[in-house]
């Protein structure tokens, strides 16, 4: 049991006690800010994996951008005093067994196997500078692929929204 | 991996540039002309015919490009270049330039003409996702490229914002898709936790080695392909296939039943030959690796889909949505040609993707037309329309005859050729069931046909004045489905001289 | 208390994976199930990251998760802006409202 | 007179009808004097048939011509070989005097129609008609192989239907013409079944190659029965077309036609041909098909006499006369008198024209009235008509000096000798009674007619002796019908050259054990060989009749003749008494005899019998069937139809579902599992994810890979 | 000549017709009507050369070497498959003297029927466009000798067919239509079981020395063509070609139509148009039994002597069952249909009898059946023309008001009851002769020959009550012929008479190559059962 565990089982009950809320939480902004937490949490095992520039990024665009537009989305679709704020849940039943069921296939899944486990070193500084080179020689094809797939995400996102001025 | 090399890689990968190239001209040529929209269309189509001709040269090309430097010497790279996808490529060039032109008489679209310029822009998004996907053999890749294609097509099938159905397909196909993509990347994940690579060439010989653990393996093989299964929306990853294309603009909904189904099924072929077979015996056939009963898994998915498909589809009373049960069918027949796991079942799917492609655009764009002029796709409205409107007819009804696989129609050929090569593999009973499917979709079929002639006009007579743009387009898409129907040996040697995929 | 090691991950990212389907199965409010796609999308995310790191994979791992992170990005914009479209055109959010299209 | 000159001129006599047919069929009305044409025509074939006749009689009279060409060849059959269909004709004695006899009344009446059908519409049309009768019966006449003898056995049979449906606008008419073709019909299918018979073993129509093979000694499936069998149903044919009991009942009814019509078709000719066509195949006849046929005649002589007796309108009175007369050449076939029938059919064919063309000229002088109680005393207005129709009375009585008493005389001589031989006395009886009956009603129906008081005054005023066309042909006729035509002897007729020259009795082929023994051939001893009977043997060399046939004709020849004389005598006695004199009140008898009498009035009721069972059990057996057909063969056969329309109604979407039902009761079942189905299509996308979720685990499970 | 493909020229000339018509605007309907007539007739010529130069000789039926105008090429080929070999279909033409009639028929009724439909006015462009396209179905289907072609022609006429009923036929034409669809599917489908199992039973010898399984209905006429396994092999001990044999029977019979498959015949022909009805008794009916004649026959010779007796039979029901119907009908055309069926029922039964005069005469039934019946048809259509109704009771003495037209309905009635020196009666005494002649069947035969008296009794009964007795002032307007209607009825009266009286003109044709097929149905049992197994 050492520092290291400690931590580990921390940021696990952060994401998972916090996921859970983002899942049942009857009023939308809990539930919204609690996945603030779920998202920390992960940025936290990142880090614990060795992974701190992926950790970083994980804060500055979930929490950053995803979280901030989640949280747009949730006034410019309810107004906060309405009581449209707490929203129902439906299904529960399959969705228990559903997720169960998952839940339990793949836990057996995972612990069943025997992964090929050499642990790796942690890095001696960032992993920056190598993810950087990485991106821009092996994967530069799907760097710039992602950023057209932005663009695309930018236009798109803009014709949805734009407001439908009737010309035509 | 040096510069020069990437360099020497980019090569390779001309129709893509080039269709990233015209998307980015769509973009300014869209913020430069502002209100003048005319040329965006034709921009685009000139794209794809450049991308067409590159991916002529690439006809004999071989060879895969952006391998990992980390990686295995078996890596060959993340992108395939051969023959079998430059076919799709095609296919879907072919698809979208006639989408295009489906676009110029579509009054949904025509309804949003400030937004044009996005409309060029996503569907060359799209081609540019379908390029990857056809050709891609790293799982990484073939995510995002994947979900390249998704978003844009999200957009799309929302694209006409005034119908709320519009609205509704888009919610739908996009929580259904990224919840699909999600599965498909959480296989992806365990893949890679099992092989440490998401090169597909590098996974094949990985799982050569005997210490493969299966368990996981078999879980993340069923995850992926149900990210796969969605986009060629076979049962039971089909379900957002009704509502979408009922809810999407009709332009939209051609080309994903087409254009991502093709795109999807190169993917799958692909994923499943590149890494599950060990190698192809002389007489054609894969030797599947002893991981994973993928036989077993297509043909009952396929059979499962065709039948679902068709049944539902003979309680339609929308064309639009019978038409996307038909297609859930086709899916189904086509699931069976890879199901023979031979490159006789490969043949036999080229030659059926050619031809389904031609009959659904077309049944599509009539349908298309005659939605503009009376403004509804029920089969209800349909009645009397064969004089009406004999032209659109009698088109209609070869494209649905043919839709049927009824001699002399080019389905036929496409049905003839699955039929040989599912009897060839001893799926006799598989091909039983397949051929009673067949009967039954008859019934849904005829029924449109019924209704448009064998009907009293329940209103006024409309009559229809036919562009001479679509008027010449579905003579376009007709001429192969009669001319294939009795002569079909191009198409078939074509197909056959497009069946090397990369590997072994 | 066992050594953490890589099954532990596993294990969280799989709660989080199924507790993502069950977000967005019984929400109903869209933006709601949204929030259960990026679980989903996260759950990857750590397995990649975890198998890279345990079975010393190299980097490609946390590549994969930066990609994964941007188009995580990518998909909530367009996401929001189609349940947007939606709130404009049905003034309700709620997904099991919009059942125009079936069967 | 070369042979070849003979068969070519028979052939032109065949076809000069056809000619005119052909000619007024198509331009009739734009030739104005059509009739003219037709009635030229028939006069040169009759020109052309006396020359032929006396070429052949006088020349080749024991030879038989005949000129052949293949029709329909079959070359190398499979293990038949080649099979060929011939056409062609045979010009035999009986031929040479039947084309007479056909030409002759054919011409005359021709002649007479000139005036009767004067002003009648399709005055040409009628013409037409005659002619492609004529052509027909010549046929009938001429050829020599079966297949042909029944085509124009088929077309006699149309021409006939066309002329009694002539006036068509009459339901009668056109009721009675039918039934003349349909009872045909079946004579005619029967005679078929016997073609067939025949064709199935020899594998050809013609008549002498049959026989020969027959005399070869190989019957048909070689079994005597089935030889028996095709002479019987052969004979069908000649039921049919002779009017014979069952199938008569057409004859009384084809009255409808014109007179004219009648005299040629129904009473000379047409008719006629029955007996022809028995003679065509009385070689082949076995003992039991004689009897057969024989007792056939003798019924209907019988049954056609009885109701004759009651008739009041005259044709009918003729007809049924023709009927019985018909009974009587028919039943003396039979009894292998051969010679005689024949000789009846030819005297028969001249005075019962005379008869009817007489009928003719006093219907047209009455203005087409035709109830014999509407008439009397036209003594004095027709005398011509009812000179001659008197003497044709007499020879039909068989009074002797008229032709009428030699054949008939002979034929009951016939069928005594048969009494003689076989014991079957009953034949004999009812011919003699017969003859009696005959030569009452006939005497009735000329004492009505002609002497006593006109009954009805206004149209006697009206009535006037017919022109010169008209009594022409009756004059002819009736001189016919005396005996010096036939032979010197009038009271012997086979001395006469007709009998001893020109008919003589063919040899027949039937096996030894199938004839009756009379016509057994035996090995004559020297002895008892008489001269008269070898000079025939001589000149034919066949012998048919054996020695004591012969003995029995002579022995029979007078008590016979005595008999019918004093019959005959009887008869017209009774007549006078009853209708001349009123020594006997004709009403009182009728109304003493009551049912006897309405039994014979109503022609034994026979038609309402067959209209109760035949053509009623036929049409509502056919009604039946049809809704059968449409209710139930249907309904099984796509049942799955209304299986549908029970199924789908629900909603009433019959229509709509008819196509996916319809095929087969699967598409309900493909219906339901397609509701099956739907119902996952919920349209909740959260449901959707539900089951990708469970589809995956379920997958899984089944796909497990292998070591799970 | 041998070298101009006569008969794919004669076969897809009318689709050639039909694409110009496509081409032409529908409101050019003088134009369309005259081209089709063009092409129909072009069409007759070409059936004229073809038996100008047709070798009367040579017999057909199972040695290709002795079929004429033959055109053959690989038209599918798929090789490199693993136990399949190589899988093939030929472009397969030929004719012999069983197809020839049936060639001439196809012609001259299209072109008949052409004429008959001049007065058709609702989009006459579809109309005729389909009428070209039927037309090439019917006459594929019977210049076709490979198994696989034969199908797909006989398929092509299926839907143009559902459509002329459908579309230009009478009030309750959906129903008829899709009756007709229907049954005719069910049909096919049998019949395409039946040819794959018949492909993959038989395999042929490729000129590369491979043996390749084959749809050559000639190589499957050969009993050495079969493999030792194959499920419809002779060779094989549990082989299905018993079952096999029924199934495609059926197949046939439905289009004869056989009792008790008739049923959609009276619907499909009072509903559809005149020229529809023409077509349809005229040539679809033979297909039926041309089929049988063709592929039953020589393909399953043991089978079918086996069953000959039943055929017989069913043709025997057929003659009388469709004579006792037409006698009750009410319906003028129905009445007609209903004969159609009795009159089927004589090629049944001249087939069944398995000689050559029987055969003979079953094909040329055939084809006097296709002119009389047409005969018939169109003069129902001349009525039903002027008046609109149909019921045999609602005419009467016609004959004063059209002499002209009595004429030929008379030429045409007592032809159908098969009078002397009309074409009917020599094919039906041959017939009779024929099946006669067959033991076995010969008291079916003579039960069979009561149709020839049901048969004079229903037409007569029919031409009394509509053109004799009292004229039904109700039609004063009517008017006799017109020229076109003389073009119709002419051209049939002189064929029924000629071949009347001139039989050998027909027979000739055909008495080689029947002779052959007798021969063969004689011979070849013995080799197709050697294993004494059906």
């Amino acid at each position: 049991m050492n520092i290291y565990d400690i931590v580990f089982y921390l940021f696990a009950a952060i994401t998972l006690v916090s996921a859970f809320v983002v899942v049942t939480a009857r009023n939308i902004v809990y539930s919204a800010f609690s996945l603030l937490f779920t998202f920390f949490g992960v940025a936290g095992l990142y880090v614990l994996l060795g992974a701190d520039f992926i950790a970083v990024v994980q804060l500055m665009v979930y929490v950053g951008g995803i979280l901030v537009l989640i949280l747009f989305g949730v006034m410019l679709t309810n107004k906060i005093t309405s009581i449209q704020i707490k929203t129902g849940t439906l299904q529960i039943v399959p969705a228990i067994l559903g997720a169960a069921l998952m839940a339990g296939v793949l836990i057996k899944i995972f612990a069943g196997t025997n992964w090929k486990s050499q642990l790796a070193q942690y890095p001696a500084q960032t992993t920056a500078y190598a993810l950087g080179r990485v991106l821009l020689t092996d994967y530069v094809l799907i760097f710039e692929l992602l950023g057209i797939l932005l663009l695309i995400a930018l236009i798109g996102a803009a014709t949805i929204a734009r407001k439908e001025e009737k010309a035509g | 991996m040096e510069f020069n090399t990437i360099y020497n890689n980019l090569f390779y990968l001309v129709p893509e540039i080039a269709v990233s190239a015209f998307l980015l001209l769509v973009v300014l040529a869209d913020l430069i002309l502002g209100n003048n929209k005319k040329l965006l269309p034709y921009l685009s189509i000139a794209g794809m015919i450049v991308a067409g001709f590159c991916v002529m040269n690439q006809m004999t090309f071989s060879g895969a490009v952006f391998s990992l430097s980390g990686g295995q010497a078996k890596s060959f790279g993340m992108v395939t270049v051969d023959s079998f996808g430059a076919f799709f490529k095609l296919l879907v060039i072919v698809s979208t330039v006639l989408v295009i032109l489906f676009s110029f008489d579509s009054e949904e679209i025509k309804k949003s003409t400030s937004r044009q310029g996005e409309y060029y822009t996503l569907i060359l998004g799209m081609v540019l996702g379908m390029f990857l996907m056809i050709s891609a053999t790293d799982l990484i890749l073939i995510y995002l490229s994947l979900e390249l294609m998704s978003l844009s097509s999200y957009v799309l099938a929302g694209f006409t914002k005034l119908r709320d159905r519009n609205s509704e397909a888009a919610l739908k196909y996009l929580i259904y898709g990224a919840v699909s993509s999600g599965l498909m990347l959480f296989g992806i994940s365990i893949v890679y936790g099992m092989t440490g690579s998401t090169n597909l060439y590098e996974i094949n010989a990985l799982l050569k080695s005997p210490e493969t653990n299966l368990l996981p393996l078999g879980f993340a093989g069923i995850l992926i392909f149900a990210g796969i299964g969605y986009k060629i929306s076979t049962a039971p990853f089909h379900f957002w296939t009704p509502d979408v294309y009922e809810g999407a603009p009709i332009t939209v909904t051609a080309f994903l039943s087409v254009a991502s189904k093709a795109a999807g099924f190169a993917l799958l072929v692909r994923f499943i030959k590149v890494t599950f077979v060990s190698s192809v015996a002389p007489s054609g056939h894969w030797m599947l690796l002893p991981v994973f009963p993928w036989k077993e898994l297509l043909i009952v998915i396929s059979i499962l889909t065709m039948t679902l498909g068709n049944f539902t589809a003979l309680w339609q009373n929308n064309l639009k949505r019978m038409l996307a049960y038909s297609s859930i069918a086709h899916a189904g027949y086509l699931l069976l040609t890879i199901a023979v796991l031979s490159n006789q079942g490969l043949i036999a799917m080229l030659v059926y993707f050619g031809i389904y492609a031609f009959m659904n655009l077309g049944a599509f764009f009539i349908v298309m037309i005659i939605a503009n002029k009376i403004g509804s796709e029920n089969l209800e409205d349909y009645k009397g329309l064969g004089y009406s409107m004999p032209f659109l007819g009698v088109t209609f009804g070869m494209f649905l005859v043919s839709l049927i696989g009824l001699p002399p129609s080019a389905g036929f050929i496409g049905k003839l050729y699955l039929f040989i090569a599912l009897v060839d593999a001893n799926m006799i009973a598989v091909a039983v069931i397949a051929l009673l499917n067949t009967v039954v979709s008859l019934y849904y079929y005829i029924r449109v046909l019924k209704e448009m002639f064998l009907s009293k006009p329940t209103g006024e007579p409309v009559s229809l004045k036919l562009s001479p743009l679509s008027f010449v387009m579905i003579l376009v898409m007709l001429a192969p489905i009669v001319i294939f129907g009795v002569y079909f040996t191009p198409i078939v040697d074509f197909a056959k001289s497009c069946v090397t995929i990369l590997g072994m | 208390m066992v050594q953490v090691g890589l099954t532990h991950f596993l294990v969280i990212s799989a709660i989080l994976f199924s507790l993502g389907i069950f977000g967005i199965v019984t929400r109903k409010n869209a933006v709601m199930v949204l929030m259960g796609l990026e679980l989903i999308l996260n759950s990857a995310n750590i397995n990649f990251v975890a198998f890279s790191r345990y079975g010393n994979f190299g980097l490609n791992g946390q590549v994969v998760a930066l990609f994964v992170i941007v188009l995580a990005a990518a998909e909530a914009a367009i996401a929001l802006a189609i349940v947007l479209n939606i709130y404009k055109t049905f003034t309700t959010v709620n997904v099991d409202e919009i059942d125009k299209l079936k069967e | 007179m070369t042979e070849a000159s003979l068969l070519n001129i028979s052939l032109v006599i065949l076809f000069l009808p056809l000619l005119g047919f052909a000619a007024l069929i198509f331009l009739g009305k734009k030739i104005p004097g059509s009739h003219w044409l037709e009635t030229f025509i028939m006069f040169s074939a009759l020109c052309l048939s006396i020359y032929v006749g006396f070429g052949k009689l006088s020349y080749y009279v024991g030879k038989d011509l005949i000129s052949q060409l293949t029709w329909i060849s079959l070359p190398n059959v499979p293990l038949l070989g080649n099979i060929n269909m011939d056409l062609g004709i045979k010009i035999d004695n009986l031929t040479a005097i039947m084309l007479f006899v056909v030409t002759l009344i054919s011409f005359l009446v021709h002649l007479f129609s000139i005036e009767y059908m004067k002003g009648d519409s399709r005055y040409s049309r009628y013409y037409a008609y005659l002619g492609i009768f004529t052509f027909s019966m010549l046929g009938i006449v001429l050829t020599h192989n079966i297949l042909m003898m029944y085509i124009f056995w088929e077309l006699v049979g149309l021409s006939s239907y066309l002329l009694i449906g002539f006036w068509f606008e009459k339901k009668s008419a056109s009721d009675a013409s039918k039934k003349a073709f349909l009872v045909n019909r079946v004579g005619d299918t029967g005679m078929f079944i016997g073609i067939m018979i025949l064709f199935t073993n020899y594998h050809t129509f013609t008549f002498d190659t049959i026989y020969a093979q027959i005399a070869a000694g190989h019957l048909p499936f070689n079994s005597p029965a089935w030889l028996t069998a095709a002479g019987i149903l052969i004979f069908m044919g000649a039921v049919g077309k002779s009017a014979q009991f069952p199938l008569h009942v057409w004859l009384p009814d084809a009255m409808e036609g014109p007179t004219p019509v009648s005299a040629l078709i129904h009473a000379a000719t047409m008719v006629a041909a029955g007996v022809y066509l028995v003679a065509r195949i009385f070689v082949m006849l076995t003992a039991d098909a004689m009897l057969t046929i024989a007792i056939i005649g003798m019924v209907t002589s019988f049954i056609a006499a009885t109701i004759a007796l009651t008739q009041n309108d005259i044709k009918k009175v003729l007809a049924y006369s023709t009927v019985s007369q018909l009974g009587y050449m028919i039943m003396a076939m039979g009894v292998g008198a051969y010679q005689y029938a024949f000789f009846h059919l030819v005297t028969h064919a001249f005075f019962k024209a005379c008869l009817f063309l007489g009928s003719g000229s006093v219907i047209h002088a009455m203005h087409h009235e035709q109830d014999i109680r509407k008439m009397g005393g036209l003594r004095k207005k027709l005398p011509i008509t009812y000179a001659t129709f008197l003497t044709a009375t007499l020879a039909i009585s068989g009074v002797p000096f008229t032709s009428g008493f030699l054949s008939k005389d002979g034929l009951l001589a016939g069928t005594y000798a048969f009494g003689l031989l076989t014991g079957h006395w009953i034949i004999p009886a009812v011919a003699f009674l017969v003859a009696l009956m005959t030569a009452f009603y006939m005497f009735r129906l000329v004492i009505i007619t002609f002497h006593g008081t006109p009954r009805d005054e206004h149209k006697y005023d009206h009535a006037h002796e017919s022109p010169f066309v008209m009594a022409l042909p009756l004059v002819v006729l009736a001189t016919l019908s005396v005996f010096f035509w036939y032979g010197t002897n009038p009271m012997n007729p086979s001395s006469g050259w007709f009998l001893s020259k020109w008919v003589k009795t063919p040899a027949t082929v039937v096996p030894q054990q199938q004839r009756f023994d009379f016509m057994k051939t035996e090995v004559k001893e020297a002895g008892a060989v008489e001269e008269t009977k070898t000079a025939e043997a001589a000149e034919t060399e066949t012998v048919t009749h054996s020695e004591h046939y012969m003995h029995a004709m002579h022995q029979a020849h007078y008590p016979a003749m005595g008999l019918s004389i004093i019959l005959g005598g009887l008869g017209i006695l009774l007549a006078f008494a009853m209708y001349q004199w009123k020594k006997i009140d004709a009403d009182k008898l009728a109304e003493k005899l009551g049912p006897l009498y309405r039994f014979s009035l109503n022609k034994w009721y026979i038609d309402e019998l067959y209209g109760a069972t035949f053509i009623g059990g036929t049409l509502a057996l056919s009604r039946a069937l049809a809704w059968f057909d449409s209710k139930v063969v249907d309904g099984i056969v796509n049942g799955t139809a209304t299986l549908t329309r029970g199924l789908s109604n629900i909603g009433g979407l019959f229509d709509k579902y008819i196509v996916d039902g319809m095929v087969n009761g699967a598409a309900y079942l493909s219906g339901f599992i397609g509701l099956f189905f739907r119902r996952f299509q919920t349209g909740k996308v959260q449901t959707y994810v539900v089951f990708v979720v469970f589809s995956v685990i379920i997958l899984l499970f089944i796909f497990r890979p292998f070591g799970f | 000549m041998a070298y101009f493909p006569i008969l794919s020229f004669i076969t897809f000339l009318p689709v050639l017709g039909m694409l110009i018509i496509l081409m032409l605007p529908g409101k050019q309907e003088k134009l369309i009507k005259v081209l089709t007539a063009v092409i129909t007739g072009l069409q007759v010529v070409l059936a004229g050369i073809i038996l100008h130069s047709y070798n009367y000789s040579l017999a057909g039926v199972f040695q290709q070497n002795s079929f004429q105008f033959i055109e053959k090429f690989r038209w599918i080929e798929i090789s490199g498959l693993s136990w399949l070999g190589t899988v093939k279909v030929d472009y397969f033409l030929g004719i012999d003297g069983i197809s020839a009639p049936m060639v001439l028929l196809t012609a001259l009724i299209s072109f008949i029927a052409t004429l008959s439909s001049w007065n058709i006015s609702k989009s006459v462009k579809g109309f005729f466009a389909l009428f070209l396209l039927l037309d090439t179905g019917m006459m594929g289907v019977f210049v076709s000798l490979d198994f696989f072609l034969f199908y797909v022609f006989w398929e092509l006429m299926l839907l143009p067919m559902y459509f002329l009923i459908g579309i230009w036929g009478g009030p309750r034409k959906e129903y008829a239509a899709i009756k007709f669809f229907i049954y005719t599917l069910v049909g096919s489908v049998f019949m395409l079981l039946v040819m794959i199992g018949l492909y993959f039973s038989a395999k042929e010898m490729l000129p590369n020395g491979t043996s390749a399984f084959t749809f050559n209905l000639l190589s499957l006429m050969d009993p050495k063509n079969y493999t030792a396994t194959g499920i419809l092999s002779p060779f094989n001990p549990h082989n299905l070609r018993f079952v096999a044999y029924i199934a495609l029977f059926v197949g046939f019979a439905i289009k004869i139509p056989m009792f008790p498959f008739h049923t959609w015949l009276p619907d499909a022909h009072v509903e559809a148009p005149t020229p529809i009805s023409v077509i349809l008794a005229g040539v679809l009916l033979k297909m039926g039994t041309y089929g049988i004649i063709r592929i039953s026959y020589p393909i399953f010779p043991e089978i079918t002597r086996q069953l000959a007796w039943f055929i017989a039979l069913f043709g025997m029901i057929n003659i009388i069952y469709g004579a006792l119907c037409a006698l009750a009908q009410k319906d003028f055309k129905k009445m007609i249909a209903y004969s159609s069926v009795s009159h089927m029922g004589y090629v049944l039964l001249g087939m069944a009898s398995l000689t050559t005069v029987g055969l003979n005469g079953a094909i040329f039934q055939m084809f006097n059946h296709g002119t009389i019946t047409a005969m018939l048809f169109l003069i129902v259509g001349v009525v039903y023309d002027r008046t609109h109704t149909r019921g045999l009771d609602d005419f009467g003495g016609l004959a004063l008001k059209m002499p002209v037209y009595t004429f030929f309905v008379t030429i045409a009635f007592f032809a159908a009851i098969g009078l002397p020196s009309m074409s009917g009666f020599i094919s039906e005494s041959f017939v009779f002769l024929g099946s006669f002649s067959q033991d076995s069947i010969r008291t079916i035969t003579m039960f069979s020959t009561l149709g020839i008296l049901l048969g004079a009794g229903y037409m007569l009964w029919a031409l009394q009550r509509v053109f004799l007795g009292k004229f039904n002032e109700k039609w004063n307007m009517l008017t006799d012929l017109t020229v076109r209607e003389y073009l119709m009825f002419i051209p049939l009266t002189i064929v029924i008479f000629l071949l009347g009286i001139y039989p050998s003109g027909m027979i000739n044709i055909m008495n080689t190559s029947v002779n052959s097929l007798v021969d063969f149905m004689n011979k070849m049992p013995a080799q197709f059962s050697m294993l004494g197994k059906f």
